[in-house]
């Protein structure tokens, strides 16, 4: 019997381990995992490699984790935030590092740790310097830089629909980084606004199959980061 | 020099750019002003608007009572989907951007070189927290690569240059530049002014830009126009 | 206005010329776009290169293709059939050329060649013959082998439902290659059972995006590979 | 030799090679033989089976009257999809073998070698078709690999040999083999008989098998048994 239900977020990612690497989806404040990123503020581990797009929006969520002290590197790409100051402030004080990586790059490295592809060539940051001390290559007269995978032991991810074997759904421009995250990681942990039976999804809609999730939190109700910054929420 | 007229506000320099996107066209718009171009394509034309972060067909901000927190565009703020629209993920995403299938992207600028380098992500400055997002994707991969910017920064700094001072996005990119005071094309001999903006003299604009601008207007002398590729008829890839 | 319709396979692919490299989409009998490549026997371009998992079934599509001497090369994973000897027979005879590719690997540089990815490195077939005359590099001490992208001035596939801007849905393992070969292909041709306005196809369960298709032709009834071979149908 | 009785039937390999499938596996299925052990997974396990043509979940074949052309397995016959399920497209289909995330495929051989070599594509002879399909995606990135075959082939040559002689599917890959005659590990020492099928000795079996054989049963000297390796409760793939 296949059924990857976990009864709260607490238990879904009481394993992280300090010093682990940690996959979260979003873009912006959309496909923001929160109850999941605030799950394992509340957990503790700490000394984290996070990789995700941004740095955090206002002070809940991945910017609170920041906040909280416990990530001591991100790779993204767009960690500036018009909402929050708070990785702004430790990456000026020295407290946490920044592996910048073109958006693109970011995308496709993590597709390639979900498929077996150790690493790639691609023309994107060629001549610029975010390629310094990156092997290049022409190809067809174009320089390329070679990028490397990128895999986490963690990814938590938003979907909107799953069901137990943990087939996915999402909603809008929140999918975003989920997919390939779900693909990328050792262990996937998923929130989710409705959770059914296998054979509530559409087979042919489906657009994280199950293979790639581990866990799912049924969150009935989630709450949009987007909401929160607005609010001004402080968490914890 | 003299002190002529203000040049094309935002929305004219907007309404410029628009006229040279083609019917059928698929085109990403970066974020700031360049958002402002889909207000103006003319009447008859459908294009596609590409948002990197997951959604062809993007149409117009929302009413407010109609926001949804899930549907934004790659400035973060809301937006809605046309129909024929469809959502994606970040991989895919970039497989258009770089896969060379979308026509077209206007991006902003803070500086643009006379061999088409475009520097528009980081200032370099020790203090700034570096940010790149999917600008140097875009660059490297769409196939037409336009800017729209001011021809100078708030305090008189040309951002039209002989060469970059700016970390670079993208060498060699750039094919035509749109400001409040030109159209101006990059050509193989570097800088060409197609258009001077009304009131304004040639001599005035080449005066605010740091880099050899020849006058390539129609009537002026003959020169090797760059930025206006036909698009074929038999791939709109 | 984007309207990509063309009135019929034969105008659809009336350009395809002698010497281009054509990407064939399906697998087994499942998939293929009989139509589009019944109208390219139709039209008479020869000396061309065909990308395409499996080299034809029964006297039909791609085998007739093949039969009636116009692929000079095949570049595929699995051109056996026990339903048709086409292939064989010319292969044997020295008539025919074959580029052997592992099928995901075959999959991989397709989908790599529609991503601006010129080169990547895989697992597959390393310490194999497929990768003799290959780049060979090690990562984590596991050998790996450099593959090239794939690109086809044409891609025929057959989708089950699109729209005028060439939105596409598949129909259950009938979507196998045509996702990526539209994306890999200078001209993408599909052929749909329908062809709806835009707003006809839910934007969360578009499979594959009209960026990537460039002409769609609406083949209410298409014939299935599978029912011609039974029937022991030749074409033309 | 003494003439021995039958070996296992297919089926009963089939039957036996099941058990060792773990509850919630994901499981890749080679054409042919191996296909049979889907009717063998005992009762109360839940596995779901993957083909690379890109279905997760696939269920036995349909009624005769059900049959959808377009919903077949590798071996391009009509199957079914089971609640559950997901349809993709092959370079997502190839991304789950690649990357790591099948739990185990069993395949068909033509010869095993003491080494875990597999040779399961080609004769390497002139004038045969070459095809290859998925095998050797499969066996580079499925994290345990099995085989189901005959011992020896229909005249008696043994295939479980100490180097192959048709060209690899892959080095050193295969970690568990089942036959008509036993289980057999391959470990870094080589062969290791861990079951051998009723009627018949060790003897008569390593005597049938072409590279040196332990016998690592229960009870026998004690062995370093390769190919079970236990499931991580953390990852399910």
């Amino acid at each position: 019997m296949i059924d990857k239900r976990v009864a709260s977020a607490a238990e879904a990612v009481a394993e992280i381990a300090d010093g682990e690497t940690v996959m979260i989806g979003g873009f912006g404040e959309a496909g923001s995992p929160i109850e999941l990123v605030h799950a394992l503020i509340d957990q503790g581990a700490s000394d984290l490699t996070v990789i995700s797009n941004n740095a955090g929006n206002g002070q809940v969520g991945l910017a609170a984790l920041i906040r909280c002290g416990r990530v001591a590197k991100i790779v993204g790409s767009y960690p500036r935030s018009s909402n929050s100051t708070v990785f702004a402030d430790d990456y000026r004080a020295g407290r946490i590092e920044l592996e910048l990586v073109p958006q693109g790059t970011l995308a496709e490295r993590i597709r390639a740790g979900g498929a077996g592809i150790p690493a790639f060539y691609t023309p994107t940051g060629a001549a610029t310097e975010l390629a310094d001390g990156k092997e290049q290559r022409s190809f067809d007269g174009v320089p390329h830089v070679l990028e490397h995978a990128l895999r986490a032991d963690w990814a938590l991810i938003k979907a909107g629909a799953a069901d137990w074997h943990g087939n996915l759904l999402f909603n809008k421009t929140a999918r975003n980084f989920g997919p390939i995250m779900a693909m990328a990681a050792q262990t996937t942990v998923v929130q989710a606004a409705t959770v059914g039976a296998p054979g509530s999804l559409d087979p042919e809609t489906v657009v994280t199959p199950g293979i790639f999730v581990n866990r799912v939190v049924h969150i009935a109700d989630p709450a949009q980061e987007f909401d929160l910054v607005a609010q001004g929420a402080h968490y914890p | 020099m003299s002190t002529p007229p203000p040049g094309l506000t935002r929305d004219q320099i907007a309404e410029r750019a628009a006229q040279d996107i083609a019917d059928g066209s698929y085109v990403n718009l970066g974020i700031g002003m360049p958002e402002l171009i889909a207000q103006y394509v003319p009447e008859g034309r459908e294009i596609v608007l590409h948002t990197e972060n997951g959604l062809l067909g993007m149409g117009p901000a929302p009413a407010p009572d109609a926001v949804d927190p899930e549907l934004i565009n790659a400035g973060k703020k809301p937006v809605t989907a046309n129909p024929g629209a469809a959502y994606f993920h970040h991989a895919d995403s970039f497989a258009m951007v770089r896969g060379g299938h979308l026509d077209l992207c206007v991006l902003g600028a803070m500086e643009v070189a006379a061999n088409g380098d475009l520097a528009n992500w980081s200032t370099g400055q020790s203090d700034a927290i570096p940010a790149v997002g999917g600008a140097m994707d875009l660059v490297s991969g769409v196939r037409v690569v336009r800017v729209m910017t001011t021809h100078c920064t708030r305090d008189g700094t040309p951002k039209l240059v002989e060469k970059c001072t700016y970390p670079l996005t993208g060498a060699g990119v750039v094919s035509r530049i749109y400001t409040d005071l030109a159209v101006v094309d990059v050509t193989p001999e570097g800088f060409a002014a197609v258009e001077i903006a009304p009131g304004w003299s040639f001599d005035e604009v080449a005066a605010r830009t740091d880099a050899p601008l020849r006058d390539a207007r129609p009537g002026a002398v003959a020169t090797n126009r760059g930025g206006s590729e036909p698009r074929s008829t038999r791939s709109s890839r």
